[in-house]
C-alpha cells in the first residue's frame, strides 16, 4: 500500500512535469498555431542556467526564480526569430523553432558541456515519498489552475484565443496580433523553464534532455488536442501515473511504451465517437 | 611518385557526438598522444603514422558507414568505437574486409566466436563480473541483486556473465531488475532490489541512467553494499554523481588507480601515459583514455613485430603478443583475442569525491604490478 | 410524377437543441423545390442530412426507391446527389478548373493503379472530366477564370464555383443552400436562368434561399421550416398569405 | 516535370565521379529522398503529417533483412520491404487515420517509439544491438558489393518513386487528395471516398519509405532500432519543407540539401586541430543557421518558390 | 469620417483597385454597389489597414469597426464572447445592447460561434461591429445570408443609429435596399469608381437599374 502510494505520488510529480511542458505548448499553439518544437529548450536552459546560479552563491528560490525568468525572455527571443517576420507560415515557424532547438544544443554545450547536471531539490521524505515531489504537485497545481483562468476567465484570455482563431478578424477588432504571440512565447517559455526548474532536482538534465520532454509534454497536451489546458494536465497525469506504475509493477522496460499505447486509445477512441456524432 | 616515403593511415572510428561523445573524446585524445609520442620517436617501420578519424555519432550505422570508407580509403588498421553497438555493427565488415580491427569496447559477443580479425583492448563484460564476484566472496557476501541496462550489450553481457559465473564463487543472484538506457526514475527498480532480500546490489549501465541511479539510491534508503563497473570508473560518473557516490564501490582498470601501485613495469606504462596527458589536458587520463592508449600501443607493437602492412601478418603478429600496457600485460593468442585476465581489474570505493583502491585489491594488484 | 427524394421524421439534435424536429419532405423527379424559414430553422442541416454530412438523430431518408441515410457522403455522390454548401469554403489550393474537376470524381472510375501505370481507362476518364468541367464553368460563367487560383475568387465567383463544382458530377438531385447569397443583380439572374434550364434539363433541385423573389421565380413547391419544424408547404402563391409564415419569416407588407 | 526526364542522364553520372565518402553519402541521400517523396506526397498533398515515417522505413529494412537472413533471394527480399510497409501503413492506419492534424502526428511519433522498444527487445530482431552480417543483394547471380553498384539502385529506386508519386499527383486521385486536404466534407461530396483516399496516401508513402528501407538493408549490411530514431523522421520533415511540400522536385531537392550540410559539417568538425567541442557545437549551429535561414526566407520551399516567384 | 484619395492597390501583379477616391462625412450613409469582383472587399480591407496600398492616401477620423466579408467570427469562443472582443478597445463590453438589437442571439449567448448557423454568424458578426461604439461602420455585405424579417430590422436600426450620429459605409448585394438606405452612392466597377451621387439620382438611373437592381423583391 506505502508502494501503491509512492508511485501515485511519484507519477503524479512527474506528470506534473509533463502537463507543464505540455501547457507551455498549448500556450504558444492556442495562440499562434506555432507547435512549439523548441519548447523542451525551454527547461533545459532554465535548469542548467539553476546549476550555474546555485554554484555562484545565489540562495534557492532565488536562483530558480531568476531561471524561469530567463526562461520567458528567451520564449520571447523564440517568439521573435520564429514568427516575427511577417509571412512566416505556421508551418515554417515550426521548423524554424526546431532548428532553435538544435540551435540551443549549441549553446548549452558550449555553457554547460554536454554531460548531465542536476541541483538539489527539497531534501527528505515524508513516509517513503521525497518532499520535492509534493513541492512539484503543488507549484504546478497553482501555476496551471492560474493558466486555466487566464484562458476561461478574463478578456485577455479571450483576446489571447482570438488571435489563433482567427488572426484576420482579430487585427480587426484592434487586437495586437505580434504582441499577443509574443505574449505567449514568453509565457510558454517560462512555462517550459519552471518545468526544468521543478523536475532537474529528481532527475537531471543534460543538453538534449528536450527531446523526451517535447514527446512527453505533446502527448500530454494532445489529449486536448493542443488547445486545451485542463484537458492537458489530465493527459500530463494520466502519462505520469501510468508510467509509474507501470514500472514499478510490470517492468521498467515497458513504461513508456504502455503509456504512449493507453493514450494512443484513448485519442482513437475519441474520435470514433465523434464520428458518429458529427461527420460534418 | 612521391619522393617522401608514403604516411602509414590508421583509422579511427570513434564518437565524438552523441552519447558516447564523452568516452570517444577522451579516446581520440589518447590515441592522438601515442601517435604523437610514436612519431616523435621515428614512427613505424619508419614511416610517420596518420590517423583518419571518424565520427560514429555514437550510432552503430555511421560506425558501419565510416569503415567502409576507411577501408576504400587504404588504412592498415582500424581502431574502432567504444560504443558496443558500433563496434558489433562494424565487425561482420570486418570480417569480410579482413583488416584488423582494435576495439575499444569490452563487449564479450566480439571475442566469442572469435573473430579473426578483431582484437579487444578494454576487460570485457565478463572479465568485469569475474573480478566483482571475487570481491563479493572475499567479502563474505552470498546474495546478490544485479540491475542492468536491458539495451546496453555492455550492460546486458555483464549481467549474463554474473549470471553464469556466481555459482562457481558460491554467490546467488536473488534479483535482476532492467531499465532501459532512456529510463530516469528508479524507484520501483530501488523497491525490487530492496524486496529481493540482497546482501549487495551491482548495477551494469551506462551513461546517464548510472548519474541518477546513484542519486536516487542515495536518498531512497536502500542501505545495501552498491557497486558499479567499468563504465563508472571516470570523473564523467563521478562529478554529476557527487555526494551521492560516497561509499560505492566502482570496478576499474589498473590504470585509474596507478598511484595505489608500487614502482616496477606496470607503472611505469602508466605513468608514460598518465604524465603527459595530464599536463596537455590538465587533468588525469580517465579509464576510457587509457583504453585508447592501450589500443594504439598494441597495435603498433603488432605492425612493428609483423615488419609491414600485411594485414594477414599483422594479424598473426596479434595472435602471439604480448605488452605491458596502462591496462595490464596483454597475451593475445589465436584463441584469446580479449588478452587480459580480472587480475588487472581494481575494485575501489569512491572516497572524497575520488576512486580509492580497496585494501583487497591494493594486495591482488600489487601482486600482478611488478612482474 | 414519382419522388426522387423522402424524408420522412427526420430529427437532428447537436446536444440538448432540436435543430430538426420530425421534418417529412418530398422531391419529385424534375421539380424544383424550395426550401425557406428564418435563420436557424434547420435548412441546412437537413440539406447535410439529405448529402450524408450530418447523420440524423431519427427518421429515414430515401431516394430513388431507396433508403440511403447509412450511406457515406461519397455512395451518395455516386448515386446522383450533388451539394453545394453554404459556408464550405474553395479548395483553395487548387485552381477553378481543379475545383470543379473534383465534382466529377462521382461520375467517373479511374483509380490509383491505373494512374500510376497511365492505364487507357486513366487518359480516358481525364478527357470526360475536362469536357464536364469545361461545360460546368460554361454554364455558371466561371470560364474567364478558369485558370486561376481559386483561393483569388471574389465572393460571388465563389459561389458561383460552388454551383459549378456540383453540376460537374451530373447529379440527379442538385442541393442548392443559398446559392445566390452573395450575387450581384445580373449574375444572380444569370444563377436564376442556369436553375430553370437545369430543371428543363429533368433535373430535380432542392434550394434553400432567402431571396424571396427568387425563389417565387423558380420554385415549383416551397417547404417552409421554423425552429426545426415544417410549419407550411405548398406553392409559392399558397405559402405566401399562410400567416404563420408571414409572423415567422416573411414579414407583413409595409 | 519535362525537364525532370533530362535531369536523369546527367544524374546517372554523377556516381562516376563521386569519391569513396562522397558516394556513400549519394546512396544515403538517395535513400532519404525515396522516403521524403513519399512524405511530401502524404503532406503536401494529402495534409497528413507524420513525425514518425521512419518507422515504415524500419518495417521495410527488417523485413529485407530478416527475409535475407533466413535465405530469401535477396531481390525478393527487396521486393518485401515495401510491400510489409505498406501493409503495416493499411493496419495501423485504419485505426489512427480517423485522427487528423497533430493528433495524427502524434499517434505515428507514438507509434514509431513502440516500434522501436518493440525492435529493441525482440531477439528474432537482434534487439538493441540489431542485425548483422546481411547479405549483399545480388541480381542474376551478380552481387552488388561496391558503394557504387547501390548508387545506381537507389537512381532507380528515386525514379521509380517518384515517377508513381507523380502519376498518382496528376490524376483524377491526386486532386482528390488535394480537394480533402482543404475541404474534407466538400470532397466527400463530390464522390471522393475521403477514409480510402486517405488510406492509399498513407500506404504508398510507407511503402516508398519501406522500400528505401529494404535498399539500406543490404547496402549497410547492418540494422538496429537505434538506426531509426525519431530524430530521423523529424529529418524527413525538415528535408520535405525545406525542398518546397508536394512537389517531387522539392523532395528531391530537400533531401539533397540537407544531407550534404549534414556531411560537410561532419567532415568540418572532424578535421584535425578542432576543438574537442566542435563536432557537436559547430555542427549544431551551422545546421539550425542554416534551417533557420532557409525557411525563413524561403518559406514555401525552395522549388515551388523557384517555379512562380510572384 | 474617411476620406480616400486615389487609392491603387495590387495583388501581386494584379491591380484590384486604380485610383479609387471616395468620402464618408460624419453621420453620413454611403453606399458601395458595383458587381462580384469590382474590388469593393479590396477597399474594404485597405480602409481597415488590412492591405498595404500601391498608391494612394487614406484618413480615417474616429473608430472604425468592420464587418467584413465571411464574417470571420472567433468560432471556438461563446458567441457572448465573440462580441465581447469587438469591443477590445472601446472599454465598455457590456452585451446587452446588442442582445436587445438581435433577440434572436440571446439564447445562443453561450454557444461556440463555430456551430451557429450562417445567418446566425452573420448577426454576431454585426454585433460584434457594433460593440465597438464605432463613429465609422462598414459593412462588407450585410445582409449575406439573413432572413428577410432580419434584414428589415437591420436596415431600420442602421436608420436609427445613423440619426444617432453614426457614419456607415454599406456594401450589400441587394442594390436596391443599398440605395433606399443611404444617402449617398459610389459604384464601383473593375477597380474605378465609374458614377457616384445621391442615392435616389442613382436609382433612378437606368444603367444602375439595367446593371444592379436586378430581379430582388
Ligand atoms: N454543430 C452545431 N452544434 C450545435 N448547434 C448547431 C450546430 N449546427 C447548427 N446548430 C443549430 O441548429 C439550428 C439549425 O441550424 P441550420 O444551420 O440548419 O439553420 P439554417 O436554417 O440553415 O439557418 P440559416 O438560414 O441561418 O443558414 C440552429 O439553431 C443552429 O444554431
Ligand atoms: N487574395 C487575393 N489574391 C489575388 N487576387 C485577389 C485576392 N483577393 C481578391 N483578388 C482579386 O481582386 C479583385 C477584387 O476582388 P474583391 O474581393 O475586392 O471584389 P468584390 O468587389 O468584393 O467582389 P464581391 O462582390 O464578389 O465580394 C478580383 O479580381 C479578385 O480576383
Ligand atoms: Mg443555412
Ligand atoms: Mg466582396
Amino acid at each position: 500500500m506505502g508502494e501503491l502510494a509512492q508511485y501515485l505520488v511519484t507519477g503524479v510529480g512527474i506528470g506534473c512535469a509533463y502537463a507543464l511542458t505540455g501547457s507551455g505548448l498549448v500556450v504558444i499553439y492556442r495562440v499562434t498555431r506555432v507547435v512549439n518544437f523548441a519548447q523542451g529548450s525551454f527547461s533545459v536552459f532554465a535548469a542548467l542556467t539553476v546549476t550555474t546560479l546555485l554554484a555562484a552563491g545565489l540562495p534557492h528560490g532565488f536562483a530558480e526564480t531568476l531561471a524561469v525568468l530567463l526562461a520567458g525572455v528567451i520564449g520571447l527571443i523564440v517568439g521573435l526569430v520564429a514568427t516575427g517576420k511577417p509571412g512566416t507560415t505556421a508551418q515554417s515557424a515550426l521548423i524554424v523553432t526546431l532548428g532553435l532547438g538544435v540551435f540551443a544544443y549549441a549553446v548549452e554545450i558550449l555553457l554547460w558541456g554536454d554531460q548531465p547536471r542536476s541541483f538539489d531539490g527539497i531534501p527528505g521524505s515524508v513516509g517513503g515519498i521525497q518532499k520535492h515531489y509534493l513541492l512539484i504537485i503543488g507549484v504546478t497545481a497553482v501555476v496551471l489552475g492560474a493558466t486555466a483562468l487566464l484562458f476561461a476567465r478574463t478578456d485577455l484570455g479571450r483576446a489571447l484565443t482570438a488571435t489563433a482563431a482567427d488572426p484576420y478578424a482579430a487585427r480587426i477588432v484592434g487586437i495586437d496580433v505580434t504582441r499577443m504571440g509574443l505574449l505567449a512565447f514568453a509565457l510558454g517559455g517560462a512555462l517550459g523553464g519552471l518545468a526544468g526548474v521543478l523536475i532537474t532536482p529528481v532527475q537531471q538534465v543534460s543538453f538534449d534532455s528536450d527531446v523526451a520532454l517535447v514527446v512527453s509534454g505533446f502527448s500530454a497536451a494532445i489529449l486536448g488536442n493542443l488547445t486545451r489546458p485542463g484537458l492537458t494536465l489530465a493527459g500530463g497525469l494520466l502519462l505520469g501515473v501510468v508510467q509509474t506504475l507501470v514500472g514499478g509493477y510490470l517492468s521498467t522496460s515497458y513504461q513508456s511504451e504502455v503509456a504512449l499505447i493507453f493514450m494512443l486509445a484513448v485519442l482513437v477512441a475519441r474520435a470514433g465517437r465523434r464520428d458518429v456524432l458529427e461527420a460534418a | 611518385g612521391d619522393t617522401t616515403e608514403e604516411a602509414l593511415k590508421i583509422g579511427l572510428i570513434v564518437s565524438l557526438t552523441g552519447n558516447y561523445a564523452p568516452l570517444g573524446s577522451e579516446d581520440k585524445k589518447s590515441v592522438e598522444l601515442a601517435a604523437q609520442q610514436l612519431n616523435d620517436a621515428g614512427g613505424l617501420l619508419g614511416r610517420k603514422v596518420e590517423l583518419n578519424v571518424r565520427d560514429d555519432k555514437s550510432q552503430p550505422e555511421q560506425s558501419v558507414l565510416a569503415f567502409n570508407e576507411l577501408k576504400s580509403s587504404g588504412v592498415v588498421a582500424v581502431i574502432g568505437s567504444p560504443f558496443s553497438n558500433s563496434a558489433l555493427a562494424t565487425i561482420p565488415q570486418v570480417d569480410r574486409a579482413k583488416i584488423p580491427y582494435v576495439s575499444l569496447t569490452p563487449a564479450d559477443e566480439q571475442i566469442n566466436p572469435i573473430h579473426p580479425y578483431v582484437f579487444v583492448v578494454p576487460a570485457t563484460s565478463a572479465t568485469y563480473a569475474d573480478r566483482i564476484l571475487q570481491f563479493y566472496q572475499s567479502q563474505k557476501i552470498t546474495k546478490v541483486a544485479v540491475a542492468h541496462d536491458s539495451r546496453s550489450s555492455y550492460a546486458n553481457a555483464g549481467a549474463k556473465g554474473m549470471q553464469a559465473e556466481a555459482g562457481r564463487y558460491g554467490i546467488t543472484l536473488v534479483a535482476d531488475e532492467q531499465f532501459q538506457t532512456s529510463t530516469t526514475e528508479f524507484s520501483a527498480v530501488l523497491n525490487n532490489l530492496k524486496a529481493a532480500g540482497a546482501q549487495a546490489i551491482t548495477v551494469w549501465a551506462t551513461g546517464a541512467p548510472a548519474v541518477a541511479f546513484v542519486k536516487q539510491y542515495a536518498t531512497s534508503g536502500v542501505r545495501l553494499p552498491l557497486m558499479f563497473t567499468g563504465a563508472q570508473a571516470s570523473t564523467l560518473w563521478l562529478k554529476p554523481a557527487g555526494a551521492a557516490a560516497e561509499g560505492v564501490h566502482v570496478a576499474s582498470s589498473i590504470a585509474v588507480v596507478g598511484d595505489a601501485l608500487p614502482a616496477g613495469p606496470q607503472k611505469t606504462a602508466i605513468d608514460e601515459m598518465a604524465k603527459p596527458f595530464t599536463t596537455q589536458h590538465g587533468y588525469p587520463p580517465p579509464q576510457f583514455a587509457a583504453d585508447g592508449y592501450t589500443g594504439f600501443k598494441l597495435l603498433a607493437e603488432a605492425v612493428k613485430k609483423a615488419g609491414g602492412t600485411d594485414p594477414g601478418k599483422i594479424q598473426a603478429a596479434f595472435e602471439g603478443l604480448s605488452l605491458t600496457t596502462p591496462n595490464g600485460t596483454y597475451h593475445y593468442t589465436a584463441t584469446d583475442h580479449a588478452g587480459l585476465t580480472a587480475d588487472y581489474i581494481s575494485i575501489n570505493v569512491v572516497q572524497g569525491g575520488a576512486f580509492r583502491a580497496t585494501d583487497w585489491a591494493k594486495e591482488k594488484l600489487a601482486a600482478v604490478a611488478g612482474r | 410524377m414519382p419522388d426522387l427524394l423522402t424524408v420522412t421524421g427526420a430529427t437532428r439534435r447537436f446536444g440538448g437543441v432540436y435543430a430538426l424536429r420530425d421534418v417529412d419532405l418530398d422531391v419529385r423527379a424534375g421539380e424544383t423545390h424550395a426550401v425557406i424559414g428564418p435563420n436557424g430553422a434547420g435548412k441546412s442541416t437537413l440539406f447535410k442530412l439529405i448529402g450524408g454530412q450530418l447523420i440524423a438523430t431519427a427518421g429515414t431518408i430515401g431516394y430513388d426507391g431507396r433508403r440511403i441515410d447509412r450511406l457515406a457522403p461519397h455512395r451518395r455522390a455516386r448515386r446522383g446527389i450533388a451539394i453545394a454548401f453554404q459556408d464550405s469554403p474553395v479548395f483553395h489550393n487548387l485552381s477553378v478548373t481543379e475545383n470543379v474537376m473534383v465534382g466529377a470524381h462521382a461520375v467517373t472510375r479511374a483509380g490509383p493503379v491505373a494512374a500510376i501505370l497511365r492505364l487507357p481507362r486513366h487518359r480516358r476518364d481525364e478527357v470526360t472530366i475536362r469536357a464536364l468541367a469545361a461545360d460546368a464553368l460554361a454554364r455558371t460563367g466561371l470560364t474567364e477564370w478558369a485558370d486561376r487560383p481559386a483561393a483569388a475568387l471574389p465572393l460571388g465567383q465563389q459561389r458561383a464555383l460552388q454551383v459549378a463544382r456540383a453540376l460537374c458530377g451530373g447529379p440527379r438531385l442538385l442541393l442548392l443552400d443559398e446559392p445566390a447569397s452573395g450575387l450581384r443583380g445580373p449574375e444572380r439572374t444569370a444563377l436564376a436562368t442556369l436553375i430553370e434550364q437545369l430543371r428543363a434539363d429533368g433535373l430535380s433541385i432542392l434550394l434553400v434561399e432567402h431571396d424571396v423573389a427568387f425563389v417565387a421565380r423558380l420554385a415549383d413547391r416551397v417547404t417552409v421550416l421554423d425552429l426545426g419544424r415544417v410549419i407550411a408547404h405548398g406553392t409559392f402563391a399558397e405559402i405566401r398569405e399562410d400567416p404563420a409564415v408571414i409572423t415567422a419569416y416573411l414579414g407583413g407588407p409595409r | 516535370m519535362k525537364w525532370a526526364y533530362l535531369g536523369v542522364p546527367v544524374v546517372a553520372a554523377v556516381p562516376l565521379l563521386l569519391t569513396p565518402g562522397q558516394l556513400t553519402t549519394f546512396v544515403l541521400l538517395g535513400l532519404s529522398a525515396m522516403t521524403v517523396v513519399g512524405l511530401s506526397l502524404l503532406m503536401g498533398y494529402a495534409g497528413q503529417v507524420s513525425l514518425g515515417q521512419a518507422s515504415f522505413t524500419a518495417i521495410g529494412a527488417y523485413t529485407s533483412g530478416l527475409l535475407a537472413l533466413h535465405h530469401t533471394p535477396p531481390l525478393l527480399a527487396l521486393a518485401a520491404a515495401p510491400i510489409a510497409a505498406g501493409l503495416a501503413a493499411v493496419v495501423v492506419g485504419v485505426p489512427i487515420l480517423r485522427l487528423r492534424g497533430h493528433q495524427l502526428a502524434f499517434a505515428t511519433l507514438a507509434l514509431q517509439l513502440i516500434l522501436l522498444s518493440v525492435l529493441g527487445d525482440a531477439d528474432w530482431a537482434g534487439g538493441a544491438v540489431g542485425l548483422q552480417g546481411l547479405p549483399y543483394l545480388s541480381i542474376g547471380g551478380f552481387e552488388l558489393d561496391d558503394d557504387m553498384d547501390y548508387a545506381y539502385v537507389v537512381l532507380v529506386g528515386v525514379l521509380l518513386v517518384s515517377l508513381i508519386a507523380y502519376h498518382l499527383v496528376h490524376s483524377r486521385v491526386g486532386r482528390g487528395l488535394r480537394a480533402l486536404a482543404t475541404g474534407e466534407a466538400a470532397a466527400e461530396a463530390s464522390g471522393v471516398p475521403v477514409g480510402a483516399y486517405r488510406l492509399l496516401v498513407f500506404a504508398v508513402s510507407a511503402a516508398f519509405a519501406g522500400l528505401a528501407g529494404g535498399i539500406y538493408s543490404f547496402f549497410l549490411g547492418y540494422l538496429a532500432p537505434g538506426s531509426f530514431p525519431v530524430l530521423l523522421s523529424i529529418e524527413y520533415v525538415v528535408m520535405a519543407v525545406v525542398g518546397g511540400l508536394g512537389s517531387v522536385g522539392g523532395a528531391l531537392l530537400g533531401a539533397a540539401l540537407v544531407t550534404v550540410v549534414v556531411q560537410l559539417l561532419t567532415t568540418l568538425a572532424t578535421q584535425p586541430g578542432m576543438p574537442s567541442y566542435a563536432p557537436s557545437v559547430l555542427s549544431y549551429a551551422v545546421y539550425a543557421l542554416l534551417l533557420i535561414a532557409v525557411v525563413l526566407f524561403v518559406p514555401r520551399g525552395i522549388v515551388p518558390s523557384l517555379r512562380k516567384s510572384p | 469620417m474617411i476620406r480616400v484619395e486615389d487609392l491603387v492597390v495590387r495583388y501581386g501583379a494584379a491591380t484590384a483597385l486604380d485610383g479609387v477616391s471616395l468620402t464618408v462625412a460624419a453621420g453620413e450613409l454611403v453606399a458601395l454597389i458595383g458587381p462580384n469582383g469590382a474590388g469593393k472587399s479590396t477597399l474594404v480591407n485597405a480602409l481597415a489597414g488590412l492591405l498595404r496600398p500601391a498608391a494612394g492616401k487614406i484618413r480615417v477620423d474616429g473608430r472604425l469597426a468592420l464587418v467584413p466579408e465571411g464574417r470571420h467570427l472567433f468560432t471556438p469562443l461563446t458567441v457572448d464572447d465573440n462580441l465581447r472582443l469587438g469591443a477590445w478597445r472601446a472599454k465598455n463590453r457590456d452585451t446587452g445592447h446588442i442582445y436587445e438589437l438581435l433577440p434572436e442571439l440571446e439564447p445562443l449567448s453561450r454557444r461556440p460561434a463555430g456551430r451557429l448557423s450562417g445567418g446566425q454568424q452573420q448577426m454576431v458578426a454585426l454585433g460584434r461591429a457594433l460593440m465597438a461604439r464605432p463613429d465609422v461602420l462598414v459593412i462588407d455585405e450585410m445582409s449575406l445570408g439573413l432572413a428577410p424579417l432580419v434584414v428589415r430590422h437591420l436596415a431600420d436600426n442602421l436608420r436609427e443609429r445613423h440619426r444617432d450620429g453614426l457614419a456607415v459605409l454599406l456594401i450589400e448585394q441587394n442594390a436596391r435596399l443599398a440605395l433606399e438606405l443611404c444617402t449617398r452612392a459610389y459604384v464601383l466597377e473593375a477597380g474605378r469608381i465609374v458614377a457616384e451621387g445621391s442615392a435616389a439620382d442613382l436609382a433612378g438611373s437606368p444603367q444602375v437599374a439595367a446593371a444592379y437592381l436586378g430581379l430582388e423583391a
